[in-house]
């Protein structure tokens, strides 16, 4: 039997967030990479680790959890390559957690997009480390009862090079982060992305985020450590989003010198 | 003839440093040698022991008894009394009382003291002690002592010799002594199991190793951070061993040869990135050092109980192959082998080593250090029509893969995934990708690194064996064909995919036949079987976390 | 005589409650069913189905053709139109000018809109109609809707039940109708393989379940979230697999059953914890439903593709108990006896099931739900004196498993041991430890649950099955016999330790034997060769992802 | 061959900084604990992790990394039970990273003692999450190149009911620290404890924490977050010990109804 002509459609919900984020990013990607060559997007399992499938470029669609050490070994062994993720929340915070604390760490250059539903989409609803306290789910039957995850909170204590949030249901704004993240030269790039799941999280909706996102004001400065942690550390009624946090901290292949002589893929 | 050496003590009280000093003075006074290591799992204390055997002809393994045993605690002298030779001299770094006329005691510590001020220099004491002893003249100490401390200066080298002088002086003295070989054409340069492993992956072009250091895998690790900046690779420490294995299924994605390095407990860790590496068909290549287990076991011992596990590791099915050295020189050479291996075919490839292998040191020769990377099996200047899992491919099915950053887009999933790589969920699709991956089963059958006999066509009792095991079981058939018992050897050195038939072809001729392996459940003589055994083989197994020796062989051979 | 209803469309149509409808109210009226799920690995569009088969009889599996298929969407309707039987009918949910004449065109969703003023209600109307085509009455429906919508209000009732006569109504005046079977004695209780293992998990006592979701395991972790509350059981959903099995063997160490549920990916990152529990002998469950890999694979399809894996998983030697149900029954039965066969042996013990055999539903009758745990074996007020790893126990040479909590200091090391569990690098103690742990081999080969023949002596072909072959296995060899081809079926359900001498009896008698199994390579056959087989077999595989089913083994033994 | 005379004594350097944390615990636990019946110390592999052995109590030593899991299933199995890990730094904050973030989150009842060396003693000296920047190895052969982790800012992000950190060098004061951890009541509780290596790390010695360790001002104000966040965040020449910070979550264990009826273990 051939499931092919069924296979084909993109595998999520409609009114999913993904579809922004994935517009998005095809835009950005078009005004400032209309060459895809040196672009590869490494992803782990997941809904929103199925996009590189979505876009035209080079792929290393691997494990679950397991894309940030992919994309470290990618960029190390070819630091030409521009290597950016799209995971999870589950991904990325969850099964990759430790990694997540370690590729911070080293600062390597790589550029990660958390699409951040607050729930696990692709096995159909269990938490995830970013939901809520008391979320309810076929395994969570009586809500949540552990204080979610704070990403921004670990990147920042880490000095990260680059820290941002952003909204899938303000495409403008989410435009201006990706671009953003292009743009980021040296080191390790986090961008997290209120994505929502229209078909699992019932608290996180469109309107739930719209009600709570507020950009940053104008002349507020990424470089500031204590204020940043402030933002991240913020919840509750008010989600600041925009470029939370920046360290001048040189990235990880800078200091490797078997790498001055070019990248490793051609020695 | 050949004579054991073990000098015994608690870990931290330099007895490594004496060991490596007899080994450089012997070796290359043309001395063939050959070195092991058993150690504790600590830092300080305990009993730790490093055999020296010096031979006037080529040595295969370590010996169960010593000639010699210098003592460096208490606790060394009475625990390994009971290892030493019927005639064996036991030199004692102590005031012992003790009547027995064969014990020798010296106090290193204290001479170096005297004589140099230091107790650091208690080893060239030692030496200077052992080669009275042997009856050796002292010149090749000294020569070996000044060139190894030429670098820390004058003075050092004089207070040294002074020591070592001081030592060969005061055990002259003594009656005891042992008739020691003399050196002929043994070559003076010699190398361990690990090194060996880590100087054929840089020759070979290994340009990234990650790994989480785990013993006795991190030999292997740390060879190759010393060899880091002459060949320009990359060291990287990740954070697990989960990491470990998906970086370098990453790198080989972009291109580099690269491998990781662990032990049975962190190779536990890595089997869903070898299954990905079977999806995705990366070249990627896994050395595991094995030690006893279940769990952390014996951590600092040696065992072969990880073959099956190599074999069945990772979810689903795929292909890979597996090496498992024998010998130095097959460590050098199968490391560039399944290098080779993993590029020609796109696949996963595993080296089974263990405690016993990553430490031996023998003098073999000089191996080549020059740089002569493997064939990547690349593809070049592909066009935008690339397709990564390509069907249709003329060379054996497998299909050609090319590199990201070039115009043909590298597509990798680890879903089952269509020939540009996207994501599938079709059947037919399904079938004929896992059949072009499964199809490379039967071109590593063609490929195989076949078994090597050895003794005389004749013999009635045959040892068959595989990786480390080989050194012991050449001895203890050499020892038996001395006596009149006609013995040979079948030695493994790829045990995966495994063909019976050498086997099947001495069981046709009624031969005896002993598989000898160090674990409990006999797992080579079960993968034997299930590829198709015709006959009946004994099982001769050792699982207290020691190596074989031909001793050991020879005496369970009699039960 | 049976009748195979398809329900197929989009993820996120409805169509599992309306196979769910179909399902409770099909067993309510006595007839015999069965179904199965068959799903992409998606949460929308794609193409899913949802098979009930519906007899006069017992069902063992499902079937490749269906006789009555509901396509909810234009792809369902095209892909699915092969798999058709020849006289059957295809009732499409849109407005296809088809000139099919087997086909019937009804808008469910138009209707429900019309009828009820809801989309939702859409489900209502395809079951009547289906109800018309099928020839039944509408009041065992209409029974079952008033049943289950009961809780929503009157309202809701009632309009479902204007929807279903509008369905019904519309259908019965088209021309086209099946004969289908009628209701006997089929009994009302129907259940899921996964929701039978937690079923049986949570009445045999398991209090923590610990596990990282993953399809198709995840069903069993649901299903025993499901009964938390009503027998007691913590429910914990853990970071990564690596934790879930870790916490596992915590907390068995301090007394409460416990298991965990994955698939082989997840597996393949407990495999240190497995060895942890092999060396520290905790009573450990896992629960690994196995999907086509390597890999992700195919995430939503169901294969036998890891079973040399769960045998050979963890570094290092160790006993375990592999079982691998075959029915709804077994998943029962083999659950407790798998947390039994733990907590007797203190050893890991593995079920291995796949998606085919989680997603099935088989009205059985009522399985109990009384709580009824299992005897954990445990020594209570041990003294000061106790020692966990005991070796001059009387029981077996099992040592006496204490809790902590007591007088008795209770000691447990992933290193190897001394008697009271502390860490030791002695290799006496190494031996008698490994030794004792390794004895329960035998132990285990003592207590197998026997391979289950079914059929007659004199059968000339045998099918021999492992897990959810079963079934398929079970209608093919009624088929066979019906036809005149004495044919019987040999079923494992336990699969390791492994006993070949029921097939090495058959062979004995020359009987044609076939193994057929869910995996490329043949891996029980494999086994079986490897535990002494003494004759040839012959194998059927199949590795798309697709279930066997009696069709598809009929037709393999033609060709 | 019989090895049991020379498997006896406890595995750790002369002059070690494990001696006066055995010797501190075992003090605190004769006054505090005199009955160990419902004590059990967990620990993963490494130095550290070879402690358990040299205390009377139950004892879980389980695999490299892995404390943490193991622990929380004990208290969860049996929440009467007192579950104490003693970890390494690699043990606990290399490969058991993912299980840190997560425990903290569940905040359940465990208490944890991190043996900080900087360093991977038992596998002789590789680096480890914490090492110091340019810190020089076998395998780091041009020194770290990655920023060392700060396990408590970590923790202070998460909300952690119980942070603080104390030196091997400084007996009255770990006594102190390690007795404020036994007296916790609620949720996880870790101490950091600065342990030189002597063998391996000859950078971190006791001389250079004595230079720096800082005890706490008196007045200091552990439940304000901000402030135990500046400390956690200061490095350099000065590193403050003490308690940095506690919170008034309830324990995860406090959350399960199932053990309002008492522990799992005897229902
Ligand atoms: C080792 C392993 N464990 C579990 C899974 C099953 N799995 C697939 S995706 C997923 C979680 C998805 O959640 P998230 O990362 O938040 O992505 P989303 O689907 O919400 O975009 C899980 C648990 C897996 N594929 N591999
Ligand atoms: C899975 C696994 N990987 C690696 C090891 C080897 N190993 C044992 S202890 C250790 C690190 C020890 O460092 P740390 O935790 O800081 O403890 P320390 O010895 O410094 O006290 C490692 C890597 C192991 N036992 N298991
Ligand atoms: S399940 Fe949620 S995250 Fe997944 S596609 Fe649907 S809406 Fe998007
Ligand atoms: S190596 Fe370091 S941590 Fe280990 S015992 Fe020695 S001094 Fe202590
Ligand atoms: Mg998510
Ligand atoms: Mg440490």
């Amino acid at each position: 039997m051939k499931l092919a002509k069924a296979d084909k459609h993109p595998a999520w919900c409609p009114g999913c967030g993904n579809y922004p984020i994935l517009e998005t990013l095809k835009e950005v990607l078009d005004e400032k990479r209309p060459e895809r060559d040196n672009l590869v997007l490494v992803s782990g399992i997941g809904q929103a680790a199925k996009l590189p499938h979505y876009v035209k470029a080079n792929v290393f669609n691997g494990l679950h959890g397991r894309a940030l050490p992919a994309a470290t070994g990618i960029k190390l062994a070819n630091h030409e390559l521009e290597v950016l993720i799209t995971s999870g929340d589950g991904d990325m915070y969850g099964e990759g957690g430790n990694h997540f604390i370690h590729a911070m760490r080293r600062n390597i250059g790589v550029k990660v997009l958390v699409h951040n539903n607050q729930v696990y989409g692709l096995t159909k609803g269990q938490a995830s480390p970013t939901s809520d306290w008391d979320f309810v789910t076929g395994i969570q039957i009586h809500g949540v009862k552990t204080l979610p995850f704070n990403p921004l909170a670990l990147a920042i204590i880490e000095d990260c090079s680059f820290v941002a949030r952003s909204f899938a249901g303000d495409k403008e704004h989410l435009k201006q982060m990706m671009a953003a993240v292009l743009d980021h030269k040296d080191g390790f790039a986090l961008l997290d992305i209120f994505q929502p799941c229209v078909t699992f999280n019932h608290v996180n909706t469109y309107k739930w985020y719209r009600d709570r996102v507020k950009p940053l004001p104008k002349n507020y400065d990424p470089f500031d450590r204590e204020a940043a942690l402030k933002v991240a550390l913020s919840g509750g009624e008010e989600l600041p989003i925009g470029i939370i946090y920046r360290s001048k901290r040189k990235s990880y292949e800078s200091h490797a010198k078997v790498l001055n002589k070019g990248p490793l893929v051609n020695q | 003839m050949d004579l054991n050496i073990r000098i015994a003590g608690e870990a931290g009280q330099g007895l490594v440093s004496l060991g490596d000093i007899l080994t450089g003075a012997f070796s290359s006074a043309g001395l063939h040698i050959f070195t092991s290591k058993s150690y504790m799992s600590r830092v300080r204390g305990g009993l730790n022991w490093y055999d020296v055997r010096i031979a006037d002809s080529e040595l295969f393994a370590l010996k169960q008894q010593a000639d010699l045993i210098i003592a460096l605690s208490p606790e060394a002298k009475e625990i390994l009394e009971e290892t030493l030779s019927p005639k064996g001299i036991m030199l004692y770094s102590g005031d012992s009382d003790d009547a027995n006329k064969q014990t020798i005691n010296l106090d290193f510590v204290k001479i170096a003291q005297e004589v140099a001020g230091s107790k650091v220099m208690a080893n060239a004491v030692a030496a200077g002690a052992i080669f009275a002893i042997l009856g050796y003249e002292t010149d090749t100490l000294f020569a070996y002592l000044k060139k190894e401390f030429q670098s820390k200066g004058e003075e050092i080298v004089k207070k040294n010799l002074q020591c070592a002088k001081k030592g060969y002086e005061k055990t002259k003295a003594k009656a005891l002594k042992l008739k020691a070989p003399t050196g002929t054409n043994g070559p003076a340069e010699y190398m361990s199991g690990a090194a060996a492993m880590s100087l054929s992956a840089a020759v070979s072009g290994v340009k990234l190793v990650s790994a989480y250091p785990m013993t006795p895998g991190t030999a292997t690790f740390t060879g190759l951070a010393n060899l880091a900046d002459k060949y320009g690779i990359i060291i990287e420490q990740a954070e697990d061993e989960i990491s470990a294995i998906n970086m370098i299924c990453g790198a080989v994605y972009a291109g580099v040869p690269a491998l990781t390095t662990t032990s049975g407990g962190g190779f536990a860790l890595m089997c869903e990135g070898v299954s990905l590496a079977g999806m995705m068909e990366l070249p990627i290549v896994i050395v595991i050092a094995q030690r006893p287990g279940p769990a952390t076991g014996l951590p600092t011992r040696t065992a072969q109980e990880d073959l099956k596990f190599a074999i069945n590791a990772g979810h689903g099915e795929f292909p890979r192959a597996i090496y498992a050295p024998g010998t130095i020189q097959q460590c050098y050479d199968l490391t560039r082998k399944a290098l080779e291996t993993a590029h020609k075919y796109q696949s996963p490839v595993i080296i089974l080593t263990d405690q016993y292998l990553q430490d031996i040191q023998k003098n073999i020769g000089k191996l080549s250090d020059e740089y002569n990377p493997i064939d990547r099996h690349i593809v070049k200047d592909v066009g935008i029509d690339y397709k990564r899992y390509a069907l249709d491919s003329e060379n054996n099915g497998i299909s050609p893969r090319a590199l990201p950053g070039g115009k043909g887009l590298v597509i990798c999933d680890s879903d089952e995934h269509d020939e540009e790589g996207h994501l599938t969920e079709d059947f037919e699709i399904r079938i004929a990708m896992h059949e072009k991956r499964m199809a490379k089963i039967d071109l590593l059958k063609n490929d195989l690194v076949c078994p090597d006999f050895h003794g005389s066509e004749d013999a009635e009792l045959i040892l068959v064996c595989w990786g480390s095991t080989f050194g012991a079981c050449q001895e203890a058939a050499y020892q038996l064909n001395t006596k009149g018992r006609k013995t040979a050897l079948l030695h493994y050195s790829q045990v995966w995919p495994l063909d019976a038939s050498a086997v099947n072809k001495l069981l046709e001729k009624n031969k005896r036949i002993v598989v000898v392996e160090g674990n409990y459940t006999g797992q080579f003589l079960s993968l034997l079987k299930e590829q198709g055994l015709n006959g009946g083989c004994e099982l001769m197994n050792r699982y207290d976390g020691l190596p074989f020796t031909a001793e050991f062989i020879m005496e369970e051979l009699q039960s």
